[in-house]
């Protein structure tokens, strides 16, 4: 049953999609081809992974507004150091954005689960408090490019397979491999398990004897550590790292997520859903920007109607199953 | 700055047919007067060396006075300047230099503020109603910028021509508007006849912004040939993009742009000339202006000729390029390619 | 001009609390101090813990800066910050009554593009003036369709319309900015209407008192607590939860547009990334001035003094040359300590007194 | 619903009454004490569970059965006293480690995962689960526990939707998947119909010969004589008593929970029936909503108590939200003083004099952090405005303060806090706040549920007050012998169907029960049909 409704919430997923490339298709030339793909799925990977980690947080009945904060933090940190020093390995830079996401993720987490201030009080702040701290610490100097070590100028170039110049590139790999471990992580690991029982019935898993602040705790460790990975992804592919990167991030994750099915009260949604929601608004927006006919700036006011109806329709499903 | 100038365009802004009723000023040292210096938002490279300049004038004067560097941050950019100058006038400053982002709506904080006494000086981007503001420290001359680009776009894609497209800061940026409306004037002349200007774009001065409105014009335009951005962030995100994409060998970018910031991309063909002025300089120039109007050595009115420092020798003209609204004209206007971007990066 | 900042003394002033302290939430209630006596207490001791912080914050800035008390300061600090203060006084409202109106700076956005669109498009300014604010209340009411009728969560309905109205806004606008207002609209939006108070200052000192009185003595504001105490409750009282919410949200798009319109008069200018962002600065306010964003529980005198609180921060911090991020910084961590502190205290009340609902 | 009875327990007999085992107690608790500031929730409290056996723990609503509960299932710690499993000295510090110790508990209402599945609702809680879900294992695994028990269920279906009796069913899988040793199960058939209180039954009894040790807590003695084994009684945080259940009679067993002899248990004199019954207020006829309940028809007059009995899930609730406005009905007629009325929502309810007092005071029935006079004008707000919409502080005082003392509320003010009260204190809040809106049809769900024996009897004078007074009450109760004694007819349902109207020297147990199990009224639907017209 359960297995029957997150199926079909993800196939809705997929028909939207397929009807909005066929809609498009109609009115753009060229449109379908190896470049829409590549240039989508390259722009889903940073939007992608983020709303992955937001999937973790809001599975537990609670939100991350700070991960746009964090991506910034970490693209700039990284980016700093590998200015100053080329020869870091990219390892260890991959590493360190994680490491520092994690970290960054670990406050919210430790005010959220330990000290008991909802999670989206503590999210807002820190939102405010990283992008400040960021502004402080870099003393709004801007990463440049030209100061990068060449292998991360040419990441977003780099294809893992090519199939004519149809090109699975790194960054993309990277984010599959991603959504493939965290989709098996929620599916089948107790831990994954029990993020969702959290979700579902905080008190039941309080009265259950779960650790749910340790959990909690891990899950927003998690997503800060996933925004922190997208910060070195974002590093790489826009090379420019302005006190701003990573603005409005927070948002587009919570509405990737929204799209994607998982239930912002937490307890039901699937990796998968956040990805195929991600995609739908990437989608979406790269398919307006081009088009000539449709005004780009229809592309906010679409999104909010989509979101609004991903919602009620996921609204109508739940109702009906209520109903025995 | 050591830049070898391959073109000096026209910046002589002639003798003055008024004659020089005033006689030149030279800055008097050492007299106190507190001045903030405003970018469009901080994070920008371009602003950082504005602010050397100005730094550097206020130690050469000798001015006990502070010099503060305040500026807002980017999404925040209008609302911010607006509190900023209201906040200057509050404080009872002397002085505040604008690098105008917010259109006409800084207007009414900006007359509030000559209200109160302070000398209004924009640079770098104009205050287009020119309400509010004593004098603009123009860093070329704007029509002339129309033609320095129109001239690299016809350079670059040669007598053939072709489509392109203009990658903008944000849609209220007097000086990028001012820029791409002269260019637009200076397309209609024949010589440019085969260049097919098909959109403008803003990335608003964002990497990201940028970035992605770069690649949507490719994806639009098909037949594009160029993309030509007036803004030191949106030039380097084009090149970037088209460089990502291996494109680079169709579609070329130009436009505004800081040596060190693209040297690369002009030495690997993306972007195989664009330009720039020194912004230390303006900074610089701009420091002076202030610290005579704010000392009242000079009033900031049409024909008050000064000596601003190792620049020499400037005068306040009527802007021509607006309707209203005093400038004095900085320049020279420097392009690059791969002779001389190397040595300018350094 | 120091009215709302006279009357925190008075309120430190009240009865002393009284000796037990409320177990029941970390809340700090209420419709009713009287009716309420051992939340009074709470309430209380919040509310000087915020006129305190007020208080410091005064002398600080008086300190550091002595232009900081000037009448003209003072007006410029409120005026620079009109737009997000009004919202803040119907957020009050939304919040306590456990629901969340994100799309509040969109609206703002919408309806000063919209004003520009029309003006531009000819129509006369009084007319646009009233379509702006009827598109305000259109979307509001469209927010509350989706919440009262199709019961969705205002979470997500606003965070779609967030995204929506900012996009509205867009399509009229595009990228550009308009300029079209006739000068008598921007005089009313730049220049002092009374005494040295602008338009949008008493319009705000207006609504503010209005604010005061409804949530605390009429029996609208009673009922927009108990739903936010409880939904159920008041569904089965006979409250019309779903008249009083649909109320809320139009209103909260009718104060929205309301605002965008004084920014829009007050810049002289619109374009459409106006307010980006504001919903944050405002739903912080709300929450600093401890309301519960679980709804039911909150005082309308702690937001005043949380307005009081930012703003007077912010202008500090401005007037040392202190800018905008750092400003932000130093709130998102005043917004987490005041949130932190009086639940660490509700957590100990709740280990040392299970079950009082059981 | 058991059959209860004023004689000799009959289930004493059905339970092996017998001793309990010599072993050692399983679980033994000695000189425990928990003081909540001023309370004193348990004082030097003793109790033992043995292997096999079903231990019955009664007493009044205070009397510190949750507290020892939570000590039990380390949701709390003891201030002193210690508690013993299998002879050693045992520190629950949380749920875990009373899990570890093989100490679990289910609840009236089960803290299930509305989202997991039935399956992964029984193994989630596991300590020792393998670090990956083996998905097919597990449901195989679920269905062969859940057959062992007896119960059907889909375990792939969300937990969302189970009836109460199924989520019980799950937890118990859970905690036997566990091999608990000792079962604390709290209140469990408060809200189960008699056919799942028999399952239940039989499923403690399964485990009771497996070896376990249940810790049965109710409000209902019958059941206490059905299934207990030994039976322990505390009052007021004391330990009173402990017996085996075969030398218990119900009377010593009241004594020793309420500490004196309660002659009148249910409070009401044989007198007050003979009172006349005034004309009618009210009509149904036909009353039904899509897939909930149909066919409700009766009248219902000045004066006079109805009472709604019926097992629960058979929509006697429904039928009261539909009369109120809550759930509209979508078919039948409700005539109130001959016009026929469309009842949409409580406020038209309350217009036409329709009051409905909830069986959920926490969740339905009272603002909790708001004060008594605040909730007693909450329906009728309206009343207590000024022409500008202000609420009138001093009539709003005065008139809670009116209902303080006829209803002798013990509060302090009428401005204190409800969310304080005891239970029974709150019941009659609800009831100031629902006699303020001066209704004319009264409907009571559950009355007396949670509270105490005491509290009880002043709400059963309570109603018979008011019926004196004149006003028409219909009364849902599933205490069966208060339902026969406070009602002057009873309309008994079954799963959304009226299956008759009993009046007078009609109305026994056995008739309503008969009834309201579907053993009768079979054969006759239009049974209730006819008696109502009567």
């Amino acid at each position: 049953m359960r297995l029957r409704a997150e199926t079909r919430r993800e196939g809705v997923l997929l028909l939207l999609i397929v009807l909005v490339l066929f809609g498009f298709s109609l009115v753009i030339e060229n449109y379908l081809g190896a470049r829409l793909f590549n240039r989508v799925s390259a722009s889903v990977a940073i939007l992608a992974i983020l709303a992955i980690g937001q999937t973790l947080v809001v599975l537990t009945r609670n939100i991350d507004l700070s991960v746009g904060s964090i991506v910034g933090f970490t693209a700039y940190f990284v980016g700093q150091q590998l200015s100053l020093d080329n020869d870091i390995h990219p390892l260890v830079a991959v590493l360190m954005a994680v490491g520092l996401g994690a970290a960054l993720g670990a406050c919210n987490g430790v005010l959220v689960a330990w000290c008991r201030v909802p999670a989206i009080i503590v999210t807002l702040g820190t939102l405010a408090l990283y992008r400040t701290i960021l502004v402080e610490y870099s003393d709004a100097q801007t990463i440049l490019t030209v100061n990068l070590p060449q292998w991360l100028i040419d990441l977003p170039r780099l294809n893992v397979v090519s199939y004519e110049r149809l090109h699975l590139r790194a960054v993309v790999a990277v984010m599959l491999a991603v959504a493939v471990l965290f989709q098996l992580l929620l599916r089948y690991s107790s831990f994954g398990r029990r993020l969702y029982a959290i979700g579902s019935s905080p008190e039941a898993a309080h009265s259950a004897g779960f650790p749910t602040r340790r959990l909690v705790f891990a899950a927003f460790v998690l997503c800060g550590a996933l925004a922190g990975l997208t910060g070195f992804l974002f590093l790489a592919r826009f090379g420019n790292i302005t006190v701003v990167a990573g603005l409005g991030l927070e948002l587009k994750s919570v509405a990737a997520v929204v799209v994607g099915g998982i239930n912002i009260f937490g307890g039901s949604g699937s990796v998968l859903g956040a990805v195929l929601g991600a995609s739908l608004i990437d989608l979406l927006e790269n398919s307006l920007i081009r088009s000539l006919q449709v005004s780009e700036f229809l592309r906010d006011a679409l999104l909010g109607i989509l979101i609004l109806a991903a919602v009620a329709i996921d609204s109508v499903f739940m109702k009906r199953r209520r109903d025995p | 700055m050591k830049l070898k100038q391959l073109m000096t365009l026209s910046v002589v802004a002639a003798v003055l047919g008024a004659g020089s009723a005033h006689a030149e000023v030279m800055a008097e040292k050492g007299k106190e007067a507190n001045l903030v210096l405003m970018p469009k938002f901080i994070g920008i490279l371009v602003f950082d060396q504005a602010h050397d300049g100005a730094r550097e004038a206020h130690e050469e004067l000798a001015n006990p006075g502070t010099l503060e560097f305040i500026g807002p941050t980017p999404e925040n950019s209008v609302a911010g300047q607006i509190e900023i100058v209201t906040t200057a006038t509050t404080q009872g400053q002397d002085g505040i230099m604008i690098s105008n982002n917010s259109g006409d709506q800084i207007a009414p904080a900006a007359r509030a503020a000559r209200e109160k006494g302070l000398a209004v000086v924009t640079w770098d981007s104009q205050i287009p109603s020119a309400e509010g503001e004593q004098v603009f420290v123009a860093q070329v001359d704007f029509d002339q910028t129309g033609v320095v680009m129109a001239d690299m776009a016809l350079s670059i894609l040669g007598e053939a021509g072709g489509d392109f497209a203009i990658l903008s800061a944000t849609p209220d940026a007097a000086n990028q508007n001012s820029w791409i409306a002269a260019m637009k004037t200076a397309l209609e002349e024949d010589k440019y006849s085969a260049l097919n200007l098909v959109d403008v774009v803003y990335g608003d001065d964002q990497s990201e912004k940028s970035y992605n409105q770069a690649l949507a014009l490719i994806d639009k335009y098909p037949n594009m040939k160029l993309i030509m951005a007036p803004t030191s962030v949106g030039i380097v995100a084009a090149a970037k993009a088209l460089q990502d994409e291996d494109l680079c060998g169709q579609i070329k970018v130009s436009g505004l742009g800081l040596p060190a910031e693209m040297v690369s991309y002009t030495m690997n063909g993306c972007a195989p000339e664009f330009a720039l002025w020194s912004f230390v300089d303006l900074g610089y120039l701009t420091y002076y202006v202030t610290y005579l109007i704010a000392t009242g050595q000079i009033e900031g009115v049409e024909g008050e000729t000064f000596s601003a420092g190792r620049m020499g020798s400037y005068t306040i003209h009527k802007d021509p390029t607006r309707e209203q609204g005093l400038r004095v004209l900085m320049g020279p206007f420097s392009v690059y390619d791969k002779d001389n971007v190397e040595a300018a990066a350094r | 001009m120091n009215l709302p900042a006279g009357r925190e003394p008075e309120s430190e002033s009240r009865p002393a609390p009284a000796p037990e302290p409320a177990p029941m939430q970390a809340s700090r209630t209420s419709a009713a101090a009287r009716l309420t006596s051992a939340l009074g207490a709470r309430l209380r001791s919040w509310e000087g813990f915020l006129a305190a912080l007020l208080l410091c914050i005064i002398v600080m800035n008086a300190l550091t800066s002595p232009s900081f008390l000037s009448v003209e300061n003072q007006i410029n600090l409120f005026a620079l910050s009109i737009e997000k203060v009004i919202v803040v006084l119907i957020m009050t409202f939304v919040i306590l009554n456990a629901e969340i109106d994100l799309s509040v700076a969109s609206m703002m956005g919408l309806s000063a593009c919209a004003l520009g669109w029309l003006v531009q498009h000819g129509v006369p300014m009084p007319a646009a003036l009233v379509a702006c604010l009827l598109i305000g209340m259109l979307g509001g009411a469209f927010n509350g369709f989706w919440i009262t009728v199709v019961r969705l969560p205002s979470l997500v309905v606003t965070l779609a319309m967030l995204i929506g109205f900012r996009g509205l806004a867009r399509v009229l606008v595009e990228d550009r900015s308009i300029k079209a207002f006739p000068e008598w609209f921007e005089a009313l939006g730049q220049q002092p209407l009374v005494g040295p108070f602008p338009l949008s200052l008493i319009l705000f000192f207006a609504l503010l008192v209005l604010a005061v009185i409804v949530l605390r003595y009429s029996g609208f504001g009673r009922q927009v607590y108990v739903i936010g105490i409880n939904l159920e409750v008041a569904r089965y009282s006979g409250i019309d939860v779903a008249r009083v919410k649909m109320l809320l949200f139009t209103t909260s798009g009718f104060l929205s547009a309301l605002a965008g319109v004084l920014f829009a008069a007050r810049l002289g200018t619109v374009r459409g990334d106006m307010g980006l962002g504001f919903e944050l600065d405002i739903i912080t306010i709300v929450l600093l001035g401890g309301v519960s964003i679980f709804g039911g529980a909150g005082s309308v005198y702690g937001v005043i003094l949380s307005i009081l609180i930012v703003l007077y921060l912010r202008n500090g911090m401005s007037l040392s040359n202190i800018t905008g991020h750092l400003q932000t910084g130093v709130i998102g961590i005043i917004l987490i300590l005041s949130a932190m502190i009086p639940n660490v205290r509700g957590f100990l009340a709740r280990v040392a007194r299970p079950g009082l609902f059981r | 619903m058991s059959s209860p009875s004023a004689d000799p327990p009959p289930g004493a007999g059905a339970a092996p009454g017998a001793a309990p085992a010599r072993a050692a107690p399983v679980l033994e608790v000695t000189g425990v004490s928990k003081r909540f500031d001023m309370t004193q929730a348990l004082d030097d409290v003793s109790l033992s569970l043995h292997a096999g056996e079903v231990h019955a723990l009664v007493g009044e609503n205070g009397a510190g059965k949750s507290t020892l509960i939570k000590i039990l299932t380390g949701v709390e710690q003891s201030d002193e006293g210690e508690v013993r499993v299998e002879g050693r000295t045992v520190h629950l510090a949380n749920a875990q480690e009373a899990q570890a110790c093989g100490v679990a508990a289910i609840y009236q209402e089960p803290l299930v995962f509305p989202d997991l599945d039935v399956a992964e609702n029984i193994f989630i809680t596991h300590r020792d689960q393998a670090l990956l879900v083996n998905w097919p294992r597990m449901y195989a695994k679920a269905e062969d526990l859940l057959a062992s028990l007896g119960v059907r269920l889909d375990v792939r279906a969300p937990a969302r939707g189970l009836t109460l009796a199924s989520q019980q069913a799950v937890e118990i899988a859970k905690a036997i998947s566990l091999e608990v040793k000792v079962l604390i199960m709290d209140e469990p058939t408060a809200s189960l119909s008699d056919h799942e209180v028999r399952q239940l039954f039989r499923v403690a009894r399964q485990l009771r010969d497996r070896g376990v040790a249940v810790l049965f807590i109710t409000h209902r003695l019958e059941e206490v004589f059905e299934i207990a084994d030994r039976i322990t009684v505390l009052r007021d945080g004391e330990h009173i008593s402990t017996r085996p259940a075969g030398e218990v009679t119900r009377d010593l067993l009241i004594r020793d929970m309420v500490g004196r002899e309660v002659d009148q248990f249910y409070g009401i004199g044989g007198d007050w029936r003979s009172r006349t019954i005034g004309r009618q207020v009210c009509r149904v006829r036909g009353l039904g909503r899509e897939g909930v309940f149909s066919g409700i028809d009766f009248d219902l007059h000045e004066g006079e108590v109805l009472g709604f009995a019926g097992l629960v899930g058979s929509r006697r609730t429904d039928v009261a939200l539909a009369l109120f406005g809550i759930q509209p009905a979508d078919r039948g007629t409700v005539e109130i003083d001959g016009r026929t009325v469309r009842i949409t929502s409580p406020r038209a309810a309350q217009q036409l004099g329709v009051a409905y007092m909830t069986e959920d005071r926490r969740k339905l029935g009272l603002a909790m952090p708001l004060s008594i006079a605040a909730n007693v004008t909450l329906p009728v707000l309206r009343r207590y405005l000024s022409r500008l919409g202000l609420v009138q502080r001093s009539r709003e005082e005065a008139a809670a303060e009116g209902f303080r003392e006829r209803l002798r509320i013990k509060a302090p003010s009428a401005l204190h806090v409800v969310g304080k009260l005891s239970g029974g204190n709150q019941q009659k809040v609800m009831f100031g706040k629902w006699l303020n809106t001066r209704p004319r049809i009264f409907l009571l769900d559950e009355p007396t549920r949670g509270i105490d024996v005491g509290a009880k009897a002043e709400v059963h004078a309570m109603v018979r007050e008011l019926a004196e007074e004149g006003m028409a009450i219909l009364c849902i109760s599933s205490d069966l012998p208060e339902v026969l004694a406070m009602s002057d007819r009873i309309l008994v349902m079954r799963e959304g169907r009226q299956m008759g109207i009993l009046g007078g020297s009609e109305a026994t147990q056995e008739a309503v029960m008969s009834l309201a199990t579907g053993e009768a009224g079979e054969e006759d639907p239009d049974a209730g049909a006819g008696r109502a017209a009567s």
